[in-house]
């Protein structure tokens, strides 16, 4: 049996390394600053930031959160400083501190998400892009980047283009789709070279007293606990048709016991988004948690329990 | 390492107390080392419902009071209203339960160098923050006037506290069964006008801050609201809980009502274009 | 201001009348007989019967359900006596005791759906058919018909040609799709009548001890109220592009304000599935909680309630 | 209207006790009437977590004995087993507490209508419905005699009780920490060879419950056993629980354990198809 002192937690996704497999969540996190009253960034996998576009943007209107059963909404809009903004002032201050940097880009075209590489491209130091495409694309009715496998890919390709063979980009893809892995296969074709799954489930709030949708952007995101059976299906469907995919897994991840579901699905990481608001130390928390878990388990290495779950029944852990 | 929310702890604290005083609860938390950093206008963020909770959120409540003292450290007031099923379920909690809380949060009530003539007003439960606000003021020297106002008298939280803190008390109820009858803001104006007023300390409900700071535009009077917003993290890491602020140049951006308030200038907020959304970001 | 004598509770789905909006909801009552001990079944509006198949079936294997954060998985397989039992057996029991039937089915073929419909037809009394299309299509990869319009249309096409313009047709949809209002226009313009949203939510849940998927049939269907927003977001959407085509909502409502909610989002009549296991009484209960709140409001029929939240702000409920 | 659980019925049970006994809890809850309802081998459906519960299903029990008694009603007697969270949650409750239960559900023991000779075997908490049933056996006459296993001594369910109720008492763990050192199954093949047995009860684990019924199969012994299977509702409405059993004709349902169990006969299971798909029906 391995002890905490052994065990070997380190995690890779795509050939950018991680000493533990924890990260914070895009838009959970905002730029990482925030949570550093709460705990050591560097001891962490991972800060993923919270979804840069090119320009600042104010966002939706409030409210922009309402709170259901085991789970929230949020309808935030991508409110942000701009890449430019963000990458003179946030990226450098996690730098400096030692915390790895997962980028996060968003874009309303697809020419959006070059220009995004191509600045992220400028900046050394940081582990990876995250690509989230489960945005409104204005070019096409608003339909969500992500919906679609052409549009998905596109967007993909055009950073690939810039960026690809420098740091790993990993595609950030919404469950809100029909098939979720011929959405996944054409990203990973168009040169994604990891997945985040999942960007939050859309959904709606009335307001009992208005009668109106409560939100200001009136759809919403719907996170935390009660979307992870939704998460561990789409990791799971996902890595079985692709084993050889990373994927940063998150959706309602809130204890160790949760990460290990994810990670037996198939996940190498994972983002913790909505626990942060109810635990800043939500983290570090999981962090030991999930280690404790592993190594209760038999197992020696965080690398050996991903996709656990779809080895035979005969097969063993160690 | 970082600056923001410099004193913020979670920790565990026993409710020493929990008592029914009209529409709320006064709930006293036993918080040790930690009552030394609260200051008048944070707030603390609360986990409610338990464990098997399906409220994955904290809620937010100002920090009434602080009491320093006896051997087990300082003790945290807070004046609750039950309002929806987290905030019944902490006015439900009996005395010796365990609470799980992140304090001191967010930006506190600026407090003048010098004596100044401060008039403090509180909505509703609104007047939480302003007892301790009192005392703080007055030992600084401040002249301290107080006004308190809510839809009914059940609503005026501890009336006789509030008279010892500040040097008047006039209370306004819309329904006229404590007090005088109509709103607090009511007779802000001609306060302003006689020149007895320096400082306008405000919380309660956005719409009593927007009424506050149309009378004390134009004026000298600084006025400091505490703002409250609909907060998913308390924190600063979520956006949920933003205000349409200008800085000097006029231009506007979406502040965090957690971490940039939730004390703010009353007259940088663009209190036309809450919940609503600014005109797009020029750059 | 009216009362509950006064008040209005009727409410009908493309012709058929109940006297109340509250139904059971398809696989979450039985054939009905279960819930008999518990309330009077024809006090609510209509019992759903469980989706039934041409043949009997066993369904999947145990263990066939996992409580989720505010939800469930179920795995059930569409266990049942086939058609020819239930409609010789359990719904006359059902009509003989006055209760309003709405006969649930499903099918594995295109032709299924007709044969089904046929042998529906052959019996009186029956308030309306709710046409199951989220099942596995076996004639095209075990593809769920209503994951594609050509099939789902299909499938409703071959129920109209037999029982069309004799009772409602009511296309049950699931949410698992990229765009539900294009699976709405197809069956509706199929010949549905109406449509039922929304079916459970296709999830997963990994057991910590077998580190193996916990369910027999690995995945389930989510439902309960964790996924109540996403049943408010699809009914608004349906309503918002079809507001003519009666909607029977359901998917998490444990309450009175959770029924108003999807009221308001345009359900004409709310199913009340997964309550029920916890609480065999929540028909009767969320039936009255449901009529306080409309009267609260100042509404004097349920009928003026139906999708209030998409009127303009201006316009006032009484 | 319908003959399904037909004495079943939603109260708000007080407790009136909750005494931790060896690895369980002793759950005592005034049920008033009901208790002249319930019979040895029904169970109870218990709502957890609280009004603001993440758990959305109900927790089965078995009714472990009923007192009739004192002005307030009858009693429920519970032996919980504090396993997940909704179990702990009920074990944490203290007396006094409102339970929200629906009982009894599910078929009981079926009663001997003549004397005979009953073996009681209860695995872990499977031991709790004996104690009531055998009071009833003995009530009519029969002799009845009880083995209870576990994998180690505090997991015996109050082997005292189980003195007083049955004319003899062997206990068997597995850590040999209390009783014969093995499995309860291990005296059954003797005590069935020596003519001492006349029906089998069971309860446990469902691995004891089909050894007991590969012990039995080709014996007169007649074998009761109640079964575990997951249930999401309890009164027969989610098609959860099912257990594949045999007719006459040796065809295969899948019935719902719920209401046509808990209580099964042991030979019409069919154990190798539990948690498998049967063939498909044909028909
Ligand atoms: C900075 C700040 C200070 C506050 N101080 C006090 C105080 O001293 N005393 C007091 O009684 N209340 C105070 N409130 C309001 C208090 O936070 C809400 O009443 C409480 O969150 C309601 O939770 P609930 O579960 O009872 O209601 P629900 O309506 O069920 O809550 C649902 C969700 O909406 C949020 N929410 C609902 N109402 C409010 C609101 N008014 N403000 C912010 N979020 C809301 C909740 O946090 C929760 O996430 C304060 C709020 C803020 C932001
Ligand atoms: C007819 C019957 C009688 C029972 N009698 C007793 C008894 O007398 N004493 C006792 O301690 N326990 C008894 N059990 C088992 C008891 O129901 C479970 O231990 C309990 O449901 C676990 O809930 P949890 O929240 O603690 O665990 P969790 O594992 O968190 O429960 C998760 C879900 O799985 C279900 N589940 C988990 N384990 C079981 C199980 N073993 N059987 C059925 N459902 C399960 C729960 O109901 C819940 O829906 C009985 C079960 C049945 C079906
Ligand atoms: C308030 C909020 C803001 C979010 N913002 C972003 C974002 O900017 N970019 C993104 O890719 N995902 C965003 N997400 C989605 C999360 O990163 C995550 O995919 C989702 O919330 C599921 O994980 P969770 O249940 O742990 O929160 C946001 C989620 C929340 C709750
Ligand atoms: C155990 C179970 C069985 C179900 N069986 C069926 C079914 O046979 N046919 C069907 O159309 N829907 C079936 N459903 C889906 C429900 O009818 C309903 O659409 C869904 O559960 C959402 O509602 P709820 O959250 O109120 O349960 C089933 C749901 C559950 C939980
Ligand atoms: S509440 Fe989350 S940023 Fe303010
Ligand atoms: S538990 Fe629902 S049918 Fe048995």
């Amino acid at each position: 049996m391995s002890s905490a002192q052994t065990f070997d937690f380190t995690t890779s996704l795509a050939g950018a390394h991680f000493p533990t497999p924890i990260f914070t969540a895009s838009g959970c996190a905002s730029s990482g600053k925030e949570l550093a009253q709460f705990f050591d960034l560097t001891q962490v996998g991972a800060i993923v930031t919270k979804s840069v576009m090119n320009k600042p943007r104010h966002g939706r209107p409030t409210p922009r959160m309402a709170e259901t059963p085991s789970g929230m909404l949020n309808s935030i809009g991508l409110q942000g400083p701009g890449i430019d903004y963000f990458l003179a002032n946030d990226v450098p201050w996690l730098l400096e501190r030692g915390a790895r940097v997962v980028v996060s880009i968003a874009g309303e075209t697809i020419d959006e998400y070059a220009v995004l590489a191509r600045k992220v491209r400028a900046v050394s130091g940081i582990s990876a892009i995250e690509v989230n495409i489960s945005c409104p694309n204005v070019e096409n009715r608003g339909m969500v980047f992500a919906c679609e496998s052409d549009t998905a890919a596109r967007a993909i390709d055009g950073v690939r283009k810039i960026i690809g063979g420098e740091i790993p980009i990993i595609a950030k893809l919404t469950p809100d789709v029909t098939d979720i892995t011929a959405i996944a296969s054409s990203v990973v074709n168009a040169g994604a070279d990891a997945l985040a799954l999942i960007n939050t489930v859309l959904g709606m709030v009335i307001n009992l007293d208005t009668m109106r949708p409560h939100l200001g952007g009136k759809t919403g995101g719907l996170s935390g606990p009660a979307i992870r059976p939704v998460a561990v299906r789409a990791i799971y469907q996902v890595h079985s048709a692709m084993p050889h995919v990373p994927i940063l897994g998150m959706g309602g991840v809130a204890s160790g016991r949760d990460a290990l579901e994810l990670v037996l699905a198939g996940a190498s990481g994972i983002s913790i988004g909505t626990a942060s608001f109810g635990d800043p130390m939500a983290l570090p928390r999981v962090q030991r948690e999930l280690q404790s878990l592993l190594i209760a388990r038999g197992f020696t290495s965080f690398k050996d329990a991903i996709g656990y779950a779809h080895r035979s029944e005969t097969g063993g852990a160690q | 390492m970082s600056t923001i929310n410099k004193s913020a702890t979670q920790i565990t604290a026993t409710i020493l107390s929990n008592k029914r005083v009209g529409a709320y609860h006064q709930i006293l938390l036993a918080i040790g080392d930690l009552a030394a950093l609260c200051r008048p206008g944070n707030f603390v963020a609360i986990a409610v419902g338990g464990d098997s909770s399906k409220m994955i959120l904290r809620r937010a409540f100002a920090i009434s009071r602080i009491t320093h003292g006896n051997a087990s450290g300082g003790a945290m007031e807070l004046i609750v209203a039950p309002h929806g099923s987290g905030s019944r379920w902490l006015c439900a909690q009996p005395e010796g339960s365990e609470i799980d809380i992140v304090a001191p949060l967010g930006k506190a009530f600026g407090i003048p160098t010098t004596p100044v003539n401060a008039l403090l007003v509180g909505g509703g439960y609104g007047s939480a923050p302003l007892f301790g606000l009192a005392e703080v003021l007055k030992s600084r020297g401040c002249r301290v006037d107080m006004l308190l106002g809510a839809s009914t008298g059940s609503k005026i939280y501890a009336p006789l506290e509030g008279k010892r803190s500040a040097s008047t008390l006039k209370i306004y109820t819309e329904d006229g069964s404590m007090g005088e009858h109509g709103r607090v803001t009511a007779p802000i104006s001609s306060l302003i006008a006689s020149g007895a007023v320096d400082v306008i300390y405000s919380c309660g409900p956005m719409s009593m801050l927007r009424a506050i700071s149309d009378l004390t535009s134009g004026t000298d009077v600084v006025h400091q609201c505490a703002v409250e917003e609909s907060m998913a993290c308390g924190i600063g890491i979520c956006m949920t809980c933003v205000l349409p602020v200008k800085d000097e140049s006029g231009s506007i951006s979406m502040l965090r009502s957690c971490i940039d308030g939730p004390v703010m200038d009353a007259s940088t907020v663009a209190w036309e274009l809450v919940g609503k959304t600014p005109p797009a970001v020029n750059s």
